[in-house]
C-alpha cells in the first residue's frame, strides 16, 4: 500500500508536471523567445479548458449519435451517464475524441490569443504587459454569468475519455498527458532552431535593428502570441479532460503567476531550462503539500498560507540572487549586457 | 421591454455613489500611474497594498474602537512603509543588477503573493483573537451622515482632491517636485545632474503605497472588505490608469472617473432599459472601455487630450 | 553545452534527493501489521474553502470539524478500539490547479479513503470521477445543486443536506401567506445561490407567483451595488406606485449588508418593503453589525433556515466552536461536523479501512444517526432527505424565529407578528 | 556618374525642433559619399528618413529612379538599401554568424509555416552559412564566428555590423559611423575594405563620420550639414577650404 502511495504521488507529480510544461513552454516561446511579456496566460488556458468543455459533451452526443432531449450541458450527469458507457468500451474511439477535442482546445487557445492581442500586440512592452494582465480574467466573468458555456459556476462534466482504463484511468491518462507534453517540447524545440526561431530571438535582442533588417515584427509577434496560446488552449483542454470538469475559477495565480515562476526558476530562453524549472517547482510543490501536515503543528499559522509565503518568498530569492535561473539560455554562453556580478565567463 | 420610453436611473444617489466609487478607484490608479512613469514598473502588488490599507484601518478599529476614519493617516503611513519594503527590499537590489521591467514586475507580482498570505494570516489571527469577522469587513454602519448624505462619499473625493493638490504643488512648485519630475523625464540626465534618483523613486514608492492604503482604508466604508478585494479590484486600477494614459500622472484620475461613470450610470442606465442581465457583465465594463481606448486613443485619454492642444 | 548540462545535471539531483524524500516519508510510517483490520491511525479528508469570498464559511465549518475530530477519537478511546482518527485540512482554493482534484489526489496519497467537507458542486463534480476510480467515499456538509450537475446517484458522493429545492418551496410559502403576489429577486452568481433562485422560481411560478425582477449580479466580484439597486427599482417602481405590494428577495450572501448600506446612503425606496433571504446570511449576526440594526429591522431580512433542532450535540457544537473562533457555527458547520461523524461510525461499522465497505456502510449509519442537524437519513439520490425549516428575521435588533415550515405538508407557521 | 539616391527639400522635425530644414542631395552610383557636420546637425535623421525610421514633414526621397519617400524600413530594405546604427546594435544574445545569417533576405525558413519543412529552407541556410562565413573570413572574424556577440571587442562589434549590412547584398548601404570608438589602426582597415568592396561589387556607400583624419582619406565625395541644411558639398580637397563649412565647424 505504501509503494502504492509513492507510485500515486509520483504520478500525481507527472500529470501536473506536464500540463505546466505544456503551458511554460507556451510561455516561454513568448516571453523568454520572442520576448512578450504575456502575464494574461489565463485567458488561453481557460478559453482552451471552457470552449472544450462546452462543445464535449454536446460533439459526443452527435458523433456518437446519442439520441436524448436532455441539455448536455444543464443535464450534463444524465447526458454523460448515455455518453461515457460508449467510450469506456472502446479506446480507440475515445482515442480519436481526445485528439479532436485536443484541436479544439488549441483552436480555443489561439482565438483568445487572438482576441486579448490584437489591440495590444502594437502597444510598447509595458502597455502590452498590463493589457494582457487586465483582460486575463474575463473569460471567468463570461462563463460565470452565461449557462450555454460552461453551465455557469456550477461547470460542467466532460465525456471520460479515458474511462476504458478502468481503474487505472488516472494512469493512463497521466501518461497520455505526458506524452502530449514530450511531443511538444520536441516540436518547440526544432521550432526555436529554425530560421523562423532565429528571427524571433533577433526581434527579442533588438526590435529596431530587426526591423531595419526587413523583418515584420508585428506578423512575428503574432505567430509567436498564436503559437504560445495554441499551447495554453491544449493544456487547458487536456487538463480538463483528465479531471473530467471544469468550473469557471482558473485563475492568475495559477496559470500566470505560476508559470511565470517557474521559468524563471529554469531560466528564460532556455526550452531545457524550462523542464527543469517546471519539473524542480512541481515537485516542490507537492512536497509542501505532502508534508505540510508534518510541520502544521510547529506554525504559528493556518498552513495553507504557507504556500503563498514560501512561492513568493521564493521567486523574489531567484529574481534577486540568480535572475537567470538554473540554466541559461543555450546560444549564449555569458548573460547579455550587462553581466551580473562573477558571471562573465565565456565558452 | 416593449416601451420605447427609456428609463433613467441616474438620479442623485447614482450619481452621489459614482463620485465616490471613483474617487477611490482614482486614488489607487494615481498610484499605479505614479509608479509606472517613475519606475516604469506595472505594480502588481497594488492589489494587496489596498487591501493591507483596509486591513491596518480595521485593526485600528478592533483594537480601540475608535470613529472608523481614524485608522486612515495610519494606513498611509504604515502601506507606505510596504511600497518602501518593496522598493528597497526587492526591487532596488534587482535595479543595480540591471534587471528588466518584465522582471521587476514579476518581483511586484511575488511581493503581491506574500503579501496576501500575510494579510490572511492576520485576518485569522483578528478573528481568534478579537472574535470579530475578519473575512467580511463593513464599516458604513458607523459612518456619519452630512446632507443626507454619507460621510464616505465627502471623505472620498476630499481626500482625492487633497492628493491631488498636494501632489500637484509637490511635483511643480519644489525642488524636490522638479528632481522627481527629472528623473521621470530621463532618469540618466537627472543622475547626471546630480539628482538622487532613487531617493526620488523611494519617495514615490512611499507616496503610491500611500495612496493605496488610504484608498484601502476608506473602502470598509462603502463595500464589505476581505483578503481578496484588492486582488479583483486590479484590473479595475490598472484599466483606469491606462484609459487616463500611462504618460501623465493626472490621467489616472480622469481614467478613475471614466471608468466609474460607464461602470456605476452606464451600465444603469443599459440594465434598466435594455435588460436587467447587463447588470451581470459590470465587472468586465473595465475591459470594454479599455479596449476602446486602446482601439481609439492608444496612448490613453490624457495622451489623446494632450495631442489635442498642440 | 556544458553550460547547460552541469546545472540540469544538478537540478536532476535535486529533484531525485526531492522524490527519495518524499518516498521515504510515504514509506516509513507505512500502515500498521495486518493483523489488525483498522489502522492504528485512520487519515480523514477535510476539505474546505479557507481562501476567497467563502473563507468565513470554510473557517466555521474548520473548527466544527475540529471538534468533531477531538469528540470521535475520545469515543473510540473509550471503546477501547486501538485507533485514532486524524484529520487531514486541505483547502479546497489554494493548491494550483485551483481544482479540488488535487487536493483529493493529495490527501489519497496519505492514504484518505473518506473525505467529508464543504464543497461547491463544481468543485464536487470536478472529484467525482478520481473518487469514484479510487473508491474514496465523499461525504459533503454542503448541498447545492440538484443531485443532475453533480454525480450519478449511487457513486461515492454522499450529501448531508438537502438540496435547494425544499428551500425554494418553503420560501414561496413564506412569501405567500404574507400575501404578496409580486417579488423582485436579486441573485448572487455562485453555485449554492444560483440553485435556490431555479427552486424559487419554479415553486414561485407554480404558485401564480409574479416575479418582477430577476438580477443576477457577479459575485464576489461586484462591490457595487448602485446598479443592481436601480434596476430594482426600476421594476418595482411601477407597483409600488400603483401600491401593489411587493417584497424583495434577496438570494445573495453577507454582501446583502453592503447592499443595504449603500441603499441607506442613498434613502432608496426600496427600503420601504420587506425583504425575504435565503439561508446564506440568515442568523449571521455580522450582517446586523455591518449594515446597521436600524436599517435592517426595517427590511426585516425574514431568512429560511434549515430547521437544526437545538439538540445537546448542537449546543455542545455551538459551544466547542464559538469558544475556538467566537461565532457560532452555521449549517453548514453543523453538516460538516456530521458528516465527520458519519465518516467515522461508518469505517468503524465496516471495520477496515476500506472504501467500497464504507460506502455501503454510510446510508445506513446516516439513517440512524442523530447529530447537530438532527436526523440524517439520506435519500436514495445519497442526499440528506428534505429538512424542515424555520425563519428567521431581524426583529428589534437581533436575529428572532418568526415562523415554521413543515415539509410535509408546505405549511407555514407564524410565531410572531412581522 | 547616374545618381543612386536623391534626397530633395527634405525636412523633419521632433516636436518644435526642426531637424531637418529642406535637405537636397544626391548620392552618386558606385560612390564612396561622406555625410559630415556638427552634433545635432540633423545627419542620422536624414538617414532615419531615408530608411523609413521616421516620416518626414515634407521632400521626396528617391532610389534610383525610384520615389521611397516614407516607406516602411522593411520595404526599403527589400529594394536594396540598408543601414548601419551609430550605437552598436546587435542582436546580444545569438552567436556572431547568426547575426549575419539573420539579414538575409529571401531565407524561406523565416516564414512559419515552411520553417516547418526542412528541406524547404536547408540548402538556402547552407548557402547562406557558407556565405556568411566568407563575409566573416573578409573581415578578419573567422574565429569569432560562434561566439556569442557579447564577447566581442568594440571594435569587432563594428565589423559584424558591417559584415550584417554586406549579407542583404544591398546596392547601397548607409553606414552611421562605421569606426566611432574603433582603433586608428583597425578604422584604417574597414575604410580600406570599404573601399575594396566597392572596387569588387560597383556598390554604393554613404557614409556618416567624425573622423574626418581618416575618413577624408578614403571617399570621393563629402556632403556637409550643419543644423538641418546642406551648406556645402565636393570632393574632400574641396570641402575642406570651404569656409561656410570651417565657419560651422568653428562656431561650435
Amino acid at each position: 500500500m505504501a509503494l502504492g502511495q509513492v507510485i500515486l504521488f509520483i504520478v500525481d507529480l507527472l500529470a501536473l508536471f506536464s500540463i505546466y510544461l505544456i503551458i511554460n513552454l507556451g510561455l516561454n516561446l513568448q516571453q523568454g523567445i520572442t520576448g512578450i511579456p504575456n502575464f494574461g496566460l489565463v485567458l488561453a488556458v481557460a478559453g482552451g479548458a471552457y470552449i472544450t468543455a462546452s462543445l464535449s459533451t454536446r460533439l459526443a452526443i452527435y458523433l456518437l449519435n446519442v439520441h436524448t432531449n436532455l441539455d448536455p450541458i444543464i443535464n450534463n450527469v444524465s447526458v454523460l451517464q448515455l455518453v461515457n458507457p460508449i467510450l469506456r468500451s472502446s479506446p480507440w474511439l475515445s482515442t480519436g475524441l481526445l485528439a479532436l477535442f485536443l484541436i479544439i482546445g488549441g483552436a480555443s487557445g489561439a482565438l483568445m490569443g487572438l482576441i486579448s492581442s490584437a489591440p495590444a500586440v502594437r502597444l510598447r512592452e509595458d502597455y502590452l504587459a498590463i493589457t494582457l494582465l487586465a483582460f486575463g480574467e474575463i473569460l471567468n466573468v463570461v462563463g460565470t454569468g452565461y449557462d450555454p458555456l460552461i453551465g455557469g459556476p456550477p461547470g460542467t462534466s466532460l465525456p471520460d475519455i479515458f474511462g476504458w482504463a478502468g481503474q487505472y484511468r488516472f494512469y493512463w491518462a497521466t501518461l497520455i498527458m505526458f506524452l502530449v507534453a514530450v511531443i511538444i517540447f520536441v516540436y518547440i524545440e526544432r521550432l526555436v532552431r529554425t530560421p523562423f526561431g532565429r528571427v524571433l530571438r533577433a526581434i527579442r535582442d533588438n526590435e529596431n535593428t530587426a526591423r531595419s533588417l526587413g523583418k515584420d515584427i508585428t506578423r512575428y509577434r503574432m505567430s509567436s502570441i498564436l503559437i504560445g496560446s495554441i499551447l495554453c488552449g491544449i493544456a487547458g483542454a487536456l487538463w480538463a479532460l483528465y479531471s473530467g470538469a471544469v468550473t469557471p475559477s482558473y485563475d492568475r495565480f495559477d496559470y500566470t503567476f505560476l508559470p511565470w515562476l517557474m521559468i524563471l526558476l529554469g531560466g528564460i530562453g532556455s526550452n531545457i531550462g524550462t523542464v527543469v524549472g517546471t519539473l524542480v517547482f512541481v515537485t516542490l510543490d507537492e512536497l509542501i503539500d505532502y508534508f505540510k501536515y508534518a510541520f502544521a503543528p510547529f506554525l504559528p499559522f493556518n498552513v495553507v498560507w504557507l504556500n503563498y509565503l514560501l512561492l513568493g518568498l521564493l521567486t523574489i530569492f531567484i529574481l534577486i540572487y540568480r535572475p537567470e535561473g538554473i540554466v541559461r539560455e543555450k546560444w549564449t554562453s555569458v548573460p547579455a549586457a550587462p553581466p551580473p556580478a562573477g558571471e562573465a565567463k565565456p565558452g | 421591454m416593449g416601451c420605447v420610453r427609456l428609463v433613467n436611473p441616474v438620479t442623485l444617489p447614482t450619481i452621489i455613489s459614482w463620485l465616490t466609487y471613483s474617487s477611490l478607484l482614482s486614488m489607487m490608479a494615481l498610484g499605479v500611474t505614479l509608479l509606472y512613469r517613475t519606475t516604469k514598473v506595472a505594480n502588481f502588488a497594488h492589489a494587496s497594498l489596498v487591501t493591507s490599507g483596509a486591513y491596518v484601518a480595521y485593526s485600528v478599529v478592533v483594537v480601540l474602537h475608535p470613529n472608523p476614519y481614524v485608522g486612515v493617516p495610519l494606513a498611509f503611513a504604515l502601506v507606505g512603509g510596504l511600497g518602501l519594503l518593496l522598493f528597497y527590499g526587492v526591487l532596488e537590489p534587482m535595479r543595480r543588477r540591471h534587471s528588466s521591467t518584465v522582471m521587476l514586475m514579476i518581483a511586484t507580482l511575488a511581493f503581491d503573493i506574500v503579501l496576501f498570505g500575510v494579510l490572511n494570516i492576520l485576518a485569522d489571527y483578528l478573528a481568534s483573537a478579537y472574535f470579530v469577522p475578519s473575512r467580511n469587513i463593513l464599516l458604513s454602519a458607523s459612518d456619519f451622515t452630512f446632507l443626507g448624505q454619507p460621510g464616505i462619499f465627502f471623505v472620498a473625493v476630499g481626500v482625492l482632491s487633497l492628493c491631488s493638490v498636494v501632489l500637484y504643488f509637490l511635483l511643480n512648485f519644489t525642488t524636490l517636485g522638479i528632481a522627481l519630475r527629472a528623473s521621470m523625464e530621463n532618469s540618466s540626465l537627472a543622475q547626471a545632474i546630480g539628482v538622487n534618483v532613487t531617493l526620488m523613486l523611494a519617495i514615490s514608492w512611499f507616496a503610491a503605497g500611500g495612496l493605496a492604503g488610504v484608498s484601502g482604508a476608506l473602502l470598509p466604508m462603502w463595500t464589505l472588505v476581505n483578503p481578496n478585494t484588492g486582488t479583483v479590484l486590479l484590473a479595475s486600477m490598472f484599466c483606469a490608469s491606462i484609459v487616463g494614459g500611462l504618460d501623465e500622472i493626472y490621467g489616472a484620475v480622469l481614467g478613475g472617473f471614466l471608468l466609474g461613470f460607464v461602470d456605476v450610470v452606464g451600465t444603469s442606465v443599459l440594465a434598466s432599459n435594455v435588460g436587467a442581465w447587463i447588470a451581470f457583465y459590470e465587472p468586465a465594463v473595465p475591459l470594454v472601455v479599455l479596449c476602446a481606448t486602446l482601439i481609439l486613443a492608444p496612448r490613453g485619454l490624457a495622451g489623446f487630450l494632450a495631442r489635442r492642444r498642440k | 553545452m556544458s553550460s547547460i548540462l552541469k546545472p540540469s545535471v544538478i537540478a536532476i539531483i535535486i529533484i531525485a534527493l526531492l522524490v527519495g524524500v518524499g518516498i521515504g516519508y510515504v514509506v516509513v510510517p507505512a500502515p500498521a501489521p495486518p493483523k489488525t483490520t483498522l489502522p492504528s491511525t485512520i487519515p480523514i479528508g477535510v476539505m474546505v474553502t479557507l481562501t476567497g469570498s467563502f473563507s468565513s464559511y470554510g473557517a466555521r465549518a474548520e473548527a466544527a470539524a475540529k471538534v468533531a475530530n477531538t469528540q470521535i477519537n475520545n469515543y473510540v478511546k473509550s471503546l477501547g478500539i486501538p485507533t485514532t482518527f486524524n484529520f487531514l485540512y486541505e483547502d479546497t482554493e489554494t493548491s494550483p490547479p485551483s481544482v479540488a482534484l488535487t487536493d483529493l489526489q493529495t490527501l489519497y496519497t496519505q492514504g484518505v479513503k473518506v473525505v467529508v467537507g464543504g464543497m461547491t458542486s463544481g468543485e464536487m463534480a470536478a472529484i467525482d470521477s478520481f473518487a469514484d476510480t479510487n473508491h474514496i467515499v465523499v461525504i459533503d456538509g454542503t448541498s447545492t445543486a440538484g443531485r443532475a450537475s453533480v454525480a450519478p446517484p449511487g457513486d461515492y458522493e454522499f450529501r448531508d443536506l438537502p438540496a435547494g429545492g425544499a428551500e425554494g418551496a418553503a420560501l414561496t410559502a413564506a412569501i405567500m401567506s404574507k400575501g404578496y403576489k409580486n417579488v423582485a429577486m436579486i441573485t448572487a452568481s455562485d453555485t449554492y445561490t444560483l440553485s435556490i433562485r431555479q427552486a424559487f422560481k419554479n415553486a414561485w411560478l407554480a404558485a401564480g407567483g409574479n416575479l418582477v425582477a430577476d438580477v443576477n449580479y457577479s459575485y464576489p466580484a461586484t462591490t457595487d451595488f448602485t446598479v443592481q439597486l436601480n434596476t430594482l427599482q426600476a421594476a418595482v417602481a411601477p407597483l409600488m406606485a400603483q401600491n401593489k405590494s411587493v417584497a424583495i428577495f434577496a438570494n445573495m450572501w453577507e454582501d446583502v449588508a453592503t447592499m443595504l448600506a449603500q441603499a441607506k446612503s442613498s434613502n432608496s425606496p426600496l427600503l420601504s418593503l420587506t425583504w425575504f433571504g435565503n439561508d446564506n446570511f440568515a442568523q449571521d449576526n455580522t450582517i446586523i453589525s455591518n449594515a446597521g440594526a436600524a436599517v435592517v429591522n426595517q427590511v426585516k431580512l425574514v431568512s429560511v433556515v434549515f430547521a437544526a433542532p437545538l439538540t445537546p450535540t448542537h449546543a455542545e457544537l455551538n459551544t466547542a466552536v464559538n469558544a475556538s473562533i467566537g461565532q457560532v457555527p452555521d449549517i453548514y458547520a453543523c453538516a460538516t461536523y456530521d458528516a465527520a461523524w458519519i465518516a467515522a461510525l461508518s469505517i468503524l461499522t465496516a471495520g477496515q479501512y476500506n472504501g467500497t465497505l464504507i460506502k455501503t456502510a454510510v446510508p445506513t449509519i446516516a439513517g440512524q444517526y442523530y447529530g447537530a442537524t438532527g436526523n440524517t437519513a439520506l435519500n436514495s439520490l445519497g442526499d440528506r432527505n428534505t429538512m424542515d425549516m424555520d425563519y428567521w428575521a431581524v426583529v428589534s435588533g437581533t436575529w428572532q424565529e418568526v415562523a415554521t415550515y413543515s415539509s410535509i405538508d408546505q405549511s407555514v407557521t407564524w410565531l410572531m407578528a412581522v | 556618374m547616374a545618381t543612386m539616391l536623391s534626397v530633395k527639400e527634405v525636412a523633419a522635425s521632433f516636436g518644435k525642433l526642426r531637424a531637418l530644414d529642406g535637405v537636397t542631395l544626391s548620392v552618386g552610383e558606385g560612390s564612396v559619399t561622406l555625410l559630415i557636420g556638427p552634433n545635432g546637425s540633423g545627419k542620422t535623421t536624414l538617414v532615419n528618413v531615408i530608411t523609413g525610421f521616421q516620416r518626414p514633414d515634407g521632400g521626396h526621397v528617391f532610389y534610383g529612379e525610384r520615389e521611397i519617400t516614407g516607406w516602411s524600413p522593411q520595404r526599403v530594405y527589400r529594394v536594396g538599401i540598408t543601414r548601419t546604427f551609430q550605437v552598436p546594435s546587435l542582436f546580444g544574445k545569438l552567436t556572431t554568424i547568426q547575426n549575419l545569417l539573420v539579414a538575409d533576405k529571401t531565407n524561406p525558413g523565416e516564414s512559419f509555416l515552411k520553417s516547418h519543412i526542412r528541406r524547404l529552407w536547408i540548402n538556402h541556410e547552407r548557402e547562406t552559412v557558407e556565405k556568411a562565413s566568407r563575409i566573416l573570413q573578409t573581415l578578419g572574424l573567422a574565429e569569432q564566428s560562434d561566439k556569442p556577440v557579447s564577447v566581442l571587442s568594440g571594435g569587432q562589434m563594428k565589423l559584424t555590423e558591417l559584415g550584417r549590412a554586406l549579407m542583404s547584398d544591398a546596392k547601397l548601404y548607409l553606414l552611421d559611423e562605421p569606426i566611432s570608438g574603433v582603433n586608428p589602426t583597425l578604422a584604417l582597415e574597414i575604410f580600406a575594405r570599404i573601399v575594396s568592396l566597392r572596387k569588387q561589387f560597383g556598390v554604393t556607400f554613404l557614409i556618416i563620420e567624425h573622423r574626418l583624419d581618416i575618413a577624408l582619406k578614403y571617399v570621393d565625395y563629402v556632403n556637409v550639414m550643419a543644423s538641418g541644411k546642406l551648406i556645402a558639398a565636393g570632393t574632400p580637397t574641396q570641402v575642406v577650404s570651404d569656409s561656410k563649412v570651417i565657419e560651422a565647424y568653428l562656431a561650435r
